[in-house]
């Protein structure tokens, strides 16, 4: 029988198992790498992320940690002070809250306190974002804080390939890196799709255009990008053609395909999950009107969640979140402008 | 039935005067038979409303996780029978039946009562308007300031400093109220729990922390998030009393938190009392079938043997408060959701559960717009 | 001999004694509020601020707690909820990320999930702010993790009298605030000076102006405060006239007052001395990129720390956090634009 | 001297095992004659430290708090002479000797020796640029990754998790190495250390937490922070040791810690010791004269009486290690800062002192521009 040439294999594959293939690809290239979280090895994580990681890796290298944040990200801290690298998990990035002092005055500063002599390539990893009913703790997107605490980078992912990809990057950077994952994402079929076989990364700090357009450029990240696709999609019925930048990382922040964009669209809607002060889309308008105010034609607007919690019923959860809906109404004001 | 306390490491001090009171004069054992009858309908309750809410979901009538208190009911009935109104108590995500359970003392038909209603805690449980919250956050935080109930949040241990606060407060006040706070054996491994637990120590305060040991923490056995023997032996490290109860038996959670409580209520401090049970199924309704993955089906049947109800059933024919016939009358014990029906409850429980299912279902979801409401209080 | 008519003592104050008058006065007026913090009470605090208070209202109103922000966070909370008003104090505003869960997601959310039925007076207050070589962990200006929790008031007073009218305020509110004192300030003579014996608050949500300008607007907050006056008398010597406005409370916000000196200005610069991304200068700027975008004649121009914690030692420190020649340089460019 | 271990609650299990070692056969009786000699040069050199940096900063030499370690010396120099080399610590505001004594026995003239050298402290305390983190962070937190001293934030007890991660990972390296972990008494209420050491307990890690429990927390007694007997007694809640050690003797302190070591280091898992110590000054050189407001000056006396030179001295001469004439050379022991003279102290002592200082004088300032750089570890 004639050798047959080896095909890639064109299975689609949903963010959750994409992000699944990166943690094990990493574990397998870098044995000195150690994940740990609640429930992550035994069950496999609350989500399944972790799944099939202690059979493989041991529970030396996989470790299913008390329920104490802090303390997972303060071990991590010392494991990564030590030559380890990191993944720590937060069940839900909620709760990341309950370790937040580690985070933004032991873990952020060590590179900066030392001048270069330490650093800490710890991913702390979650479960992210809204829509899904979760309520003010299961839904929060906080990744303003942490854009807010210097040294840290800060990663949302909205596909497969980039959830891979970015989650490699990460891991490889050796600097502390909040990583959100966007949980309504990760059995989403119709976002699945083939990913390399061979490694692969997704650098830090590189947007991508996922839709072009002419008149109007959208900003966002997250879930938000797909409700962004679907305004554009909407919009394009009304004769307004919409650009949609997916900006992936935040902290780095890739300006430069923002300004590009605008200085063709001239007119710009930020969109994220997060309650509007303070949050990273008003960080990216602040860019903006400092940064390239002459491109503006109009202001700059941004569509965010409601400066509230994240109630739990579903008409008042899409109430208070962004809807494809509300950024149609808000690009056709800043394209009318 | 064990004397009381027992614990773990028998020979810690503070123990020692509330292990003073004998077998015979046990808490339990003043319980009139009107008294004991009512916990023993309690039981039956409380394993009602899991098993048709277990049922509803399953259905797809209601939305959010459905974290089974099946086979822990002993704990909460146990522990909050001997409470006055005026105390407090701070369930979680486990507790749902603990809602309507204080202060519901043979009032379950009084609309008067102090306690919450089962009208208002399905109204919750259905993400209805009526709820106490206009069901803004999801089933379990529910909560009430003029029924003392605190409202958690979803960070475990977290409620156990407002909790000491809320008595610190009363305390000030010339009041003697005493907080029950219910945690999870896992969430004692929380930073939280510890300040919170010296707070109360260093100020000797009334708070009773009750730990549900059920063995596991979602996938997590309790020897992994716990290094000593018993969890209680956790109130050795702030000198307070830790004592052990049996889970499965009403009677000892109720003697042994009284004892907790009356201890708080005499000034003495905070203790903990740890009752030892077993989680019936999955962590949540999403997890029934992963949870065969880390915890052997056998295991699961070892620990679901001793049901509350059937251990309270044979307390009660022991002390002639039910006779043969009217023991065989309602079993429910050992029957899963899914065997379960109507018929093997009392028709009182039933009809109980029923009133406050058909009110949530009558009441409205709340209108989009309060989303943005009560974010804060407006002053005029 | 004839009766003399009491005279208002004409005695200055500085910032520190203003707060201590504002505690010990709703002390008196509310017996049902309580103080308590690290060291508050025998010692009188790290700074003094609460020097007097035990001995007279006693140590069950007074409260010397443990090392344990999150517990001191918490039980306020409890307290609030069964009745008190209370003021909790963070020894360094800094140490509140040790306490961070329990302001976010317990206390902020408190009214909110009981549709109202709960409200906790509650006031974190705490000395916060750079210049001092207090290097990374006394000198944080973290107001911006709490502008983007919804739920809580925040606050910043920069005069004594703002100090002690704010403070009473917030006390009253009925809201949780978290209050930003600036340990700069407190004993500064140059800005001690006489405040009413009557009581008086100052209303949350108001800014002033604290100098009339024509040609530009600066709006900051704190020791910024200070920075744009000496930066707009600088000006005054180059011929721009500049408008300072002190926004003095930061959630609620008064835009109002900002875009009334900018429908005369038609320029801006933002102050302040957190880090750039995700601070309150750059959500300063998006709102009027957003809501006032055609006042603008210039990009709205924002000085800020650089995103950098703060270093120790002065050199260091001085280059990552504005300077009055860093706001002057800024100014100049948009004034030019 | 007491017999190994002393506890508060002396009933506590696990101390068991290493209650085993008898008189004779403790730890420091096997201390040679210069090991011994060399220990208490060590405590002059930690005395010397601490009362020429209050000299330096009353003469307005230097920036930032100075937490003084006067009369608290036996501590650091016990627990950390008979630490390996490749072991780590993570000393924090109080602890500044412990940079340059960790590593440096008989070997304070020896640039190749594995310790943090006094020229680099010296830098740090003045704020120049060839201090090991180029002055970027206050005083004590200055540390060394290849020397294995962690670095400190302010927040307190929040190195005790890191200083787990790291034997976690020298475990996993087959590494012996153990950690000690330097806390004041009153930021053991903290939440993370319940997190850390609870962690450290359940993978029986080798961290040694050691208390200075020096009575006060700034402010506040020991008893309005913790609620037992011993602070030591917090161990009990997470069933491991907790030794108390008389911190105003090296020799007590060298065994208790050197017994807790061996047991971290044989894989039996934490501990606590507390060395029981009083603080000389107040909290830090800002607070010296409000401390009298707080803590009456016969308290402070009384507190000083122990001094922890004199202590030492009295065990080298019935040792027979020092002859009556060497013991009477130098005298600094209940001299404050502002009586005690050069003189007072060996000259190699003073010697070694002066060349750091001399380094750090003429080091200079990092340039402005620093302090934008080291964010982030640049990636080519
Ligand atoms: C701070 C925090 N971390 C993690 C979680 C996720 N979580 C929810 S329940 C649970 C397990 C709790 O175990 P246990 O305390 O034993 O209570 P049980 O569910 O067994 O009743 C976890 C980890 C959470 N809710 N809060
Ligand atoms: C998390 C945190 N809260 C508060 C402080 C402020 N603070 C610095 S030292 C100190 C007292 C510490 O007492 P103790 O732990 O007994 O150590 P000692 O100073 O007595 O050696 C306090 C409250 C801090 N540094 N970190
Ligand atoms: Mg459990
Ligand atoms: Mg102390």
């Amino acid at each position: 029988m004639a050798a047959i040439a080896a095909e890639p294999t064109l299975v689609k594959k949903n963010y959750l198992t994409a992000l699944r293939e990166a943690l094990i690809e990493e574990m397998r290239r870098n044995d000195q790498m150690i994940c740990q979280g609640e429930d992550i090895g035994m069950l496999g994580g609350a989500f399944g992320v972790t799944e099939g990681l202690l059979d493989e890796f041991g529970s030396t290298r996989v470790i299913d940690a008390p329920i104490a944040e802090a303390a997972i990200i303060g071990t991590a801290v010392g494991m990564a002070l030590n030559g380890k690298t990191v993944m720590a998990e937060m069940q839900f990035i909620d709760f990341i809250s309950c370790g937040f002092d580690q985070i933004v005055n032991m873990m952020a500063t060590y590179h900066y306190r030392t001048a270069g002599e330490v650093n800490l390539p710890v991913v702390v990893r979650g479960p992210a974002g809204g829509y899904g009913g979760g309520a003010l703790y299961h839904s929060q997107m906080n990744e303003a804080w942490f854009c807010h605490s210097p040294g840290l980078r800060v990663v949302v992912p909205s596909t497969p390939y980039d959830a891979k990809g970015l989650l490699k990057a990460a891991l490889r950077d050796g600097n502390p890196c909040i990583f959100f994952e966007i949980k309504e994402l990760y059995r989403k079929n119709e976002i699945a799709e083939v990913i390399p076989d061979e490694d692969y990364i997704v650098p830090l700090g590189q947007a991508v255009i996922r839709k072009e357009g002419t008149d109007i450029t959208f900003v966002s990240y997250g879930q938000s990008v797909y409700h962004c696709m679907s305004a554009a999609a909407e919009l394009e019925k009304l004769g307004v053609s919409a650009e949609v930048i997916d900006i992936r990382t935040l902290v780095p922040l890739d300006e430069e395909t923002i300004y590009k964009s605008l200085s063709k669209t001239n007119r710009v809607v930020v969109v994220n999950e997060a309650p509007m002060t303070c949050g990273f889309a008003g960080e990216i308008v602040a860019r903006i009107a400092n940064n390239a105010f002459n491109l503006l034609d109009a202001p700059p607007a941004r569509v965010t969640r409601l400066d509230t919690p994240v109630p739990w019923v579903k008409p008042l959860e899409l109430h208070v979140l962004p809807s494809v809906e509300k950024i149609v109404r808000v690009a056709l004001q800043t394209a009318k402008y | 039935m064990s004397v009381i306390p027992t614990t773990g490491t028998a020979a810690f001090e503070p123990l020692a005067e509330i292990a003073e009171s004998t077998n015979d004069s046990r808490p339990s054992q003043l319980l009139t038979k009107e008294d004991c009858l009512e916990i023993f309908n309690q039981l039956y309750l409380a394993r009602y409303f899991d098993i048709r809410l277990i049922k509803e979901k399953k259905r797809g009538r209601l939305r959010g996780t459905l974290y089974s208190s099946h086979n822990q009911e002993a704990i909460l009935v146990g522990a909050l029978f001997g409470l006055k109104a005026t105390d407090w108590i701070s369930p979680i995500h486990r507790d749902m039946p603990a809602f309507f359970l204080k202060d519901s003392k043979f009032q379950w038909d009084d609309p008067t009562r102090s306690g919450m209603s089962i009208e208002e805690v399905c109204a919750q449980v259905w993400g209805k308007v009526d709820s106490p919250g206009r069901a803004r956050d999801n089933w379990s935080h529910i909560g009430s300031k003029s029924k003392r109930i605190i409202h958690s949040t979803s960070m475990l241990a977290g409620t156990i400093p407002v909790a000491a606060g809320v008595v610190y407060a009363d305390r000030m006040n010339g009041g003697d109220a005493v907080v029950l706070t219910f945690n999870g054996e896992g969430s004692t491994a929380q930073g939280i729990f510890h300040e919170a637990v010296n707070f109360a120590a260093v100020h000797k305060l009334p708070v009773v922390t009750i730990v549900e040991n059920n063995q596991w923490a979602y996938g997590t056995p309790v020897h992994m998030g716990c290094p000593t023997p018993d969890v209680a032996d956790r109130a050795h490290g702030y000198g307070i009393p830790g004592l052990v109860a049996d889970g499965q038996d009403v009677f000892d959670v109720y003697d042994k938190v009284m004892a907790a409580v009356e201890h708080a209520r005499s000034g003495k401090g905070p203790s903990i009392v740890e009752c030892k049970t077993f989680r019936a199924y999955g962590h949540g309704d999403h997890d029934d079938d992963r949870a065969m993955k880390y915890r052997p089906s056998e295991e699961i049947e070892k620990g679901r043997t001793r049901d509350p109800i059937a251990i309270c059933r044979e307390s009660l024919i022991e002390r002639g408060f039910l006779s043969g016939a009217e023991a065989e009358q309602y079993i429910a014990e050992r029957k899963s959701a899914s065997e379960a029906t109507n018929d093997d409850f009392p028709p009182v429980v039933v009809e109980y559960l029923n009133r406050g299912i058909e009110f949530a279902l009558n009441s409205p979801l709340p209108n989009a717009e309060e989303g943005a409401m009560w974010v804060f209080k407006e002053n005029a």
